[in-house]
């Protein structure tokens, strides 16, 4: 397991968190943090049937949804996958 | 307003209790029951809901906010149970009172399409959803780790 | 469908009860409450309602009747309380289930804006109407008398 | 007291009621009846507060509506007074 000082976590909800079998990931980062856009590349690529999921998807980083995927994802985030919402 | 996410049963008595006020004579209630519908393995017989907490909270307070705003509404019941619900039950309560009614029913029927909409709040067929992490199905490359 | 005019207080928890059913996954209730209108003596403790009992519900078992085929509701309840009913107290209950959200609420809007526009119940602002008879101020004349 | 078996039975609701000061009153009317029109006219006639009312009201004989005024109310017949209504 990596160091949570060096990582981001991952949190995964309702069809993600099944795709991936986890309700949250951590996975280390560079000092310099990674695009949302390269993070979810990579997601995509490591757990195929969460790519769909992923382009059907919100995310949150630190509480607040993330605009556009070219901003940052840095060590101590946590970052949540949100697939569509379906409440009531 | 009260906005609560729960995991005990929703009761429309309560939610009416929570709407009483003077002058509020119109009072709008929605109620969303688990359906059976049918599966891949059969009839549902309950569903799991989940939710992003502290968003999902926001979010219905922002709504909330604004179905006072702009339609009008006095008191609010945004009320969502969460976990293993079975088929029947309430899984949701949106209520409003206003003195009249047109505004109750606007009010009430923005509160639940946004609630579906926008607020982070999930249903799956499975009672018990998988929980325990499992291996990535290739090892991690770069700078990237399971 | 439950159709009831009565002397007694009205429940939405029971008119939930009569709104069960499986695929009916969404229900939408009405209460008009009785509001403390400003009147000439000051504020109204209770209203009285009254109606023509048997054309009154005849209509709403029309109103009911539409409801189902032009909406698709599935479940209705339609009570109206008659009598003195205090302030805060629920006068009318419309209560829709369906299958899906939006034909309950087209329908529960319907049926409370038919139901006060057509159906024969009325409410005053007297506890205890006049109810003893009073001689006509002028003595009947031709084919007619008091 | 007129007889009931000479007369019509008028049934008074709501403010119709209060006008008069009476829930149901007894009118003789001549075997041939009388038109709907004549019947409200005297009846305004006799409870002035009751005019207003009876322009706005609809009229209900023997459970059914009644559709224009020029219909007659026969010995036997009940007909209702029902101002606009207000029920919820």
């Amino acid at each position: 397991m990596p160091k949570p000082g060096r990582s981001v976590r991952i949190v995964l909800f309702a069809s993600a968190r099944e795709a991936v079998g986890a309700a949250a990931l951590e996975r280390a980062v560079p000092e310099r943090g990674v695009s949302v856009e390269t993070l979810l590349r990579e997601l995509a690529r490591e757990y195929p049937p969460l790519a769909p999921i992923l382009r059907a998807s919100r995310f949150v980083r630190n509480g607040e949804y993330v605009v556009g995927r070219r901003g940052r994802v840095r060590r101590g985030d946590e970052f949540a996958i949100h697939p569509p919402y379906g409440g009531g | 307003m009260s906005i609560r996410l729960s995991r005990r049963a929703l009761s429309v008595g309560a939610a009416m209790r929570e709407l009483e006020g003077d002058e509020l004579g119109g009072v709008v209630l929605f109620a969303g029951r688990v359906r059976p519908d049918r599966v891949a393995s059969g009839r549902v017989q309950a569903l799991f809901y989940e939710a992003d907490r502290p968003l999902a909270l926001r979010q219905l307070r922002r709504l909330a906010g604004t179905a006072r705003g702009r339609y009008g509404a006095r008191r609010i019941v945004l009320w969502h149970r969460l976990g293993t619900i079975p088929v029947g039950d309430v899984a949701v309560i949106v209520g409003v009172a206003s003195a009249h009614r047109a505004r109750a029913f606007e009010s009430a029927r923005y509160l639940i399409e946004e609630l579906k909409a926008t607020v982070p709040i999930w249903k799956t067929d499975r009672a018990r959803p998988a929980r325990r992490p499992r291996r990535p199905r290739s090892r991690p490359r770069g700078r990237s780790s399971g």
